[in-house]
């Protein structure tokens, strides 16, 4: 087997080269699902797994998204590291129940003596210009699962660091791939791929002392973009990228907003039910004393995902963004 | 296997009353064969007229085809898979319903919701992206087009069985692919239909692929058809190619639908002939041999062989075939060649009967950044025209 | 068709009693489900509708639940009214597909054409002793999906006109029916059934000037036992049940916080993720300046539902309530 | 079905490569009756030692199932559901294993479970409700038992296929009811084992009922094993009352996966005598008649028949078994008395790996609950004291 000399530079790339790098080091990582093997995935992203690995590893299965996590479970239960492809977002549906009654459970139901390390890998959220069933957030889903862990990159650095830990986990772990950000490029070295994130660490992506934005995933460019615009208004906003919403880290985040004052949680999903109420909740128990304003959240609408003509509006934007930050009631104080 | 008297014993051979096979399996089974009338002795039983309506049909919805992949390269819409090679299957099942029967097409179906009577343009707006269905689905009596897989099927059953029980002679016909057969619903549904005796037809496209993923991935049965017999319905196998034979096999399973026979499953095997969809590279998992075999077995072609071999269609004939379908596309294209008129605040429009305070909120939002945005751009044009 | 002069007193009653007379009023009010029919249910919630009204009005259906939602959506396209059981919470995991794919999203997609009266009945939450499965609380799954009501009664009362408004909604509603409460009783006349509850108001069920607890549901009874017991501590405390979480009833419950200062949400979903994160955070966002303290929460423990023997460590009690009132900053005012 | 000669044209009339039936669908199907060996010739090519063995085995089955019973009765279960009439299935598909197999049992299957050698106790714990599962799943090779219908089948379809990666000899039999086979998981399960041709059997026992709802509002199909060929592979139907033939059914099925055969779904046809569990009342949707129809056709009746006929049993053969059933009871009953020693702390020991901090949080606050509790219950003891 020759390393082949590629130099990933998007997201996706970095996201195969995990993969890659996973499988080679450790013979029971298997990746199964929908045209996985073959084609390589409808986003490329296990593109040559099948033909360095062989299809036993890198294997395309039936149309079943509840038969390929249910069948992971059981590889897992014989000591495999089965990575599960969802095709899109809305097509992880069907495999609920074996995720929610099984996934997030056999540890706990066993006590211990049976992990899943599984990883569900979902291309998800909008702004691809999708038809209907292809731009779900559905994040809130995952996080009120008990014993899954949620993660979301948003740079190819981490993109490939927490997934190579996603699969390091002996616990299941969603992983949420921004799908509009697999071709967002970064300068990034696969030969001397970034040490790998613990799973469980926010980021503060841009320091600031005026407010603090909490994002992950696809929204978090948008916050940066923010911040750069509202310089122009005179804030200097901390962007906090999350990373992964399961586990939450809290410390990050409140000792950020106990910084700043002030806070707007932003993300893609609705925002009724959607993990901003989670989030905003949380940091308000632990900062009340050192909020100036209500933590705000701008969120996708509480809607079905709109067509792709529309999803413009739909989306949290810069100047949403801003009009947010604007209601953080500055007249009151710092 | 013979019973052997035990000394003493009173036991009975025979189970108790609760093991009894209800259905004769037999005639549930489908022929080893796909089912084919073109080209067969079978093929002098044809109503001219049917056939001549189906190749017109067929060659419309090959020009359709052609169109909708070239408005994808024009950016007019977002996605299109195509029913290149199977325009048979597709017009056949529009064409075995009734007015008052009902279409369920999966996401690839639009052909056949265009060979029912929708319009193109309709039928395209969801691949368009200005809305998720174009149509009102009672209009036409379409189901909006599917996408996730084989969910449409229980829909099916439902509507068929509320139409029995209120005594309505409708029966729904329901579309999937080879692929679709590997879900959940698709077994849920079958199973449902079967106990119900609902009137409903399902048909699977076997095109040999589920994007990339050939049949020998997606199943070991002896042919998707054989399913069937698990539920206790028929199953049978079409060539799916084969337009006469399509609308005959799918004809008959209508009839005893109707005639509160119950349920079909019917397999017609066919070929896609094109990638995916616009956005697939079909090059990646299977040669160009493969498709070539099918050239061969092309469902114009063979209509147009039976036809002119009977002499019921001449060049004149085809010519006009397909100018009517030139006239189609040129409409189609032109059409689908003006923006569409969207209106942001519809995003709020229909999500419940009545629009929650919440949605009233957030729909206030958005007209206000709209009217503000709206006002910028007017100081910006004011100020252009200075 | 004679009415029998049944005198309901329990909530399973009254549940019954609904469907009973949405039945006889309207032709097109179907009830499906597992064991419906000829056993009336596993909680006998449907007994005696396949004999008044026959096999198919209430109809046993294979055991498939994403085939029974999916065959439901088919006829409420046809113009029925189906009610369909999930026999436990967990056992509806199976027609999430259906759920949030379709049931959630049709009259959307068909721009108001095909709408879908649908009520999911869904037996709820723990405290009955319930092995695995059987116990769980899932309503931020079904309050994350926009589209539907989501609708949990806490009274025998609101048991029969919540249910009777879910039956005549357009709307597709989730019925959440609390397990624990089906044997409560209550003085009620099935006679003069009370009229029927608009869905989406909330009730102040205890008035109180001291903290508002805000809940819905099984935790409706336990917060008017803690608020009980706090009149010891010298608390005041507000009982507001929702009734339904999805419309969310803003101005009851804002009004009720911005009057008592300080709140705390209880549920028995688990906390990380579940509804108390929304009800906070938007609470927060409506009384920020009136908030004598952050709105704490006392959910369920973010754990799978833990087995009979363990589940009153779980669940949110007197106790768990009566500490949280008691962070409430007292020492800071009012 | 013949082929007409067209002028001019080379139209094949078999189809392009793609449409190629894999399997030969004749030796899929199961038989019309039920497989029976007690009473029949068959019997005559017993092994004596396994059917004494069965024998110990059903009746030792059969008071366990009464002892559980009588458990749920003092409280000492939160719930039971029996498996009276059903032993011969539940034994015989543990004794068909070997050590390195795995069981995968529904929640009914407890006794298959403790045929298999797991401590009753720890097979009913779930059910007494002190934890999910009382035992290590790996120790017995037994996964847990599994309370969401057919939700097991696709693990039981991934351990035999990761097995058979590994290149371990391991089969899966996995255990489901007549109501199970509705769910798109068992759809799903049968469907990648076939392809992925896995070590796996799929052992429906057809009861009878769902709860409450017979197998004809279930299915419609002539038989469960019938749904097999539909996946490619061989059904077989059984009579699941007949020890011997349920061992041997099964025992071909395993030697056939073993080999490299593939999947198997066999159907043994038994009856459920008692209610669904403890809590359910039968009599709400079935006649005495049809339960008295079925002591007839008793498993231990057939065995103990069929020993004694052939001079293998006699009475004190069956006093034996009784006495050990006994003793197995009455130290199952002595050890269930007891009341299990829970730590509250548990709740949160494997929810993680590792403790996230927010569960450390909770687990803090429980703690401090507890000790607040015990230092309230020792004042209070105190003041008893004084
Ligand atoms: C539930 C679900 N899973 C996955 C997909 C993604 N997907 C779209 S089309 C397709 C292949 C479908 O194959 P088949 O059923 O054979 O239909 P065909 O495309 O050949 O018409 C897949 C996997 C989906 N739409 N729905
Ligand atoms: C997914 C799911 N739906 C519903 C239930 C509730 N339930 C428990 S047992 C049962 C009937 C099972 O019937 P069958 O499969 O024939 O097995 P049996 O009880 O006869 O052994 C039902 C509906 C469940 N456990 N899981
Ligand atoms: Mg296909
Ligand atoms: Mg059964």
């Amino acid at each position: 087997m020759t390393t082949v000399a590629v130099k990933p530079a998007t997201m996706a790339q970095a996201l195969g080269r995990a993969l890659r790098d996973a499988m080679a080091e450790d013979p029971s990582v298997h990746v199964l699902g929908e045209d996985v093997g073959t084609l390589g995935g409808v986003f490329r992203i296990t593109d040559g797994l099948a033909k360095e690995f062989g299809e036993d590893r890198c294997t395309d299965t039936p149309l079943a998204e509840a038969g390929i996590l249910g069948t992971a479970v059981g590889m897992a239960m014989y000591g495999l590291r089965p990575v599960v492809e969802m095709q899109f977002d809305a097509f992880a549906y069907p495999a609920f129940e074996q995720l929610i009654s099984h996934v997030g459970r056999m540890r706990n139901r066993t006590r211990g003596a049976m992990p899943l390390p599984i990883v569900v890998r979902v291309p998800y959220g909008g702004g691809i210009g999708g038809v209907e069933h292809h731009s779900d957030s559905s994040e809130a889903y995952y996080m009120a699962t008990p014993g899954l862990h949620v993660v979301a990159p948003a740079t190819v650095a981490d993109a490939y660091g927490l997934l190579r830990a996603a699969i390091a986990s002996d616990d299941p772990v969603v992983f949420l791939e921004p799908k509009r950000l697999y071709w967002s490029k970064a300068q990034w070295s696969p030969d001397a791929p970034a040490a790998v994130e613990p799973i469980g660490r926010a980021v503060v992506r841009r320091p600031g002392r005026s407010a603090t934005l909490i994002t992950y995933g696809p929204s978090v460019p948008v916050c940066m973009e923010a911040a750069e615009a509202a310089r122009a208004e005179g804030w200097d906003l901390e962007v906090v990228d999350l990373r992964s919403l399961v586990p939450f880290d809290d410390e990050t985040v409140a000792e950020s907003v106990r910084r700043t004052g002030r806070a707007v949680v932003v993300h893609e999903s609705t925002g009724f039910g959607g993990p901003g109420g989670e989030i905003a909740a949380r940091v308000t128990e632990r900062c009340f004393h050192h909020l100036e304003a209500p933590v705000l959240r701008v969120a996708g609408f509480d809607i079905p995902y709109p067509p792709p003509m529309l999803e413009r509006h739909h989306l949290p934007g810069v100047d949403r963004i801003l009009d947010a930050v604007a209601r953080l009631q500055w007249e009151a104080g710092s | 296997m013979t019973v052997q008297e035990l000394p003493g014993a009173s036991y009975r051979p025979t189970p108790p009353p609760a093991w009894r096979p209800r259905t004769d399996p037999a005639p549930l089974l489908p022929d080893p064969e796909p089912y084919r009338v073109l080209g067969t002795d079978a093929a002098d039983r044809l109503d001219p007229d049917l056939m001549l309506r189906l190749y017109a049909e067929l060659v419309r919805g090959r020009r359709y085809n052609a169109q909708a992949t070239a408005l994808t390269k024009q950016g007019r819409l977002a996605v299109y898979p195509s029913t290149v090679g199977q325009e048979a299957s597709e017009v056949a099942a529009a064409l075995v319903l009734q007015e008052q029967d009902w279409l369920f097409p999966s996401y690839r179906d639009t052909l056949a919701a265009v060979a029912r009577g929708l319009d193109p343009v309709q039928a395209l707006t969801l691949l368009r992206g200005d809305w998720h269905t174009g149509y009102d689905p009672h209009e036409h009596r379409i189901a909006p087009l599917c996408t996730p897989l084989a969910t449409q099927l229980p829909h099916a059953v439902g509507l068929a069985h509320a139409a029995r029980l209120k005594g309505d002679d409708v029966v729904a016909l329901a579309m999937v692919g080879d692929g679709g057969t590997s879900e959940g619903d698709f077994h849920e549904a079958l199973n449902f239909a079967a106990v119900w005796q609902a009137p409903v037809v399902f048909f699977v496209q076997n095109n040999g692929f589920a994007i990339s993923v050939p049949l020998a991935k997606q199943t070991a049965a002896p042919s998707l058809a054989h399913k069937a017999v698990g539920y206790g319905m028929p199953g049978r196998l079409v060539d799916g190619n084969d337009a006469a034979a399509v609308h005959e096999v799918l004809s008959d399973a209508i009839r005893r639908a109707r005639s509160g026979g119950g349920p079909t499953l019917v397999e017609a095997i066919t070929y896609r002939m094109e990638a995916h969809t616009n956005a697939d590279d079909a090059t990646r998992y299977r040669g160009d041999g493969e498709v070539e075999a099918w050239r061969e077995h092309d469902p114009i072609l063979l209509l147009e062989r039976e036809l002119t071999g009977r002499g019921l269609l001449d060049e004149d004939g085809i010519r006009a075939a397909k100018e009517a379908a030139e006239t189609m596309a040129a409409r189609l294209r032109e059409r689908m060649n003006a923006d569409p008129v969207l209106d942001p605040m519809d995003l709020f429009a229909h999500v419940y009967a009545e629009q929650t305070t919440q949605l009233r909120e957030q729909a206030e939002m958005l007209r206000a950044e709209l009217d503000a945005d709206a006002a910028s751009d007017a100081v910006s044009d004011a100020e252009g025209e200075r």
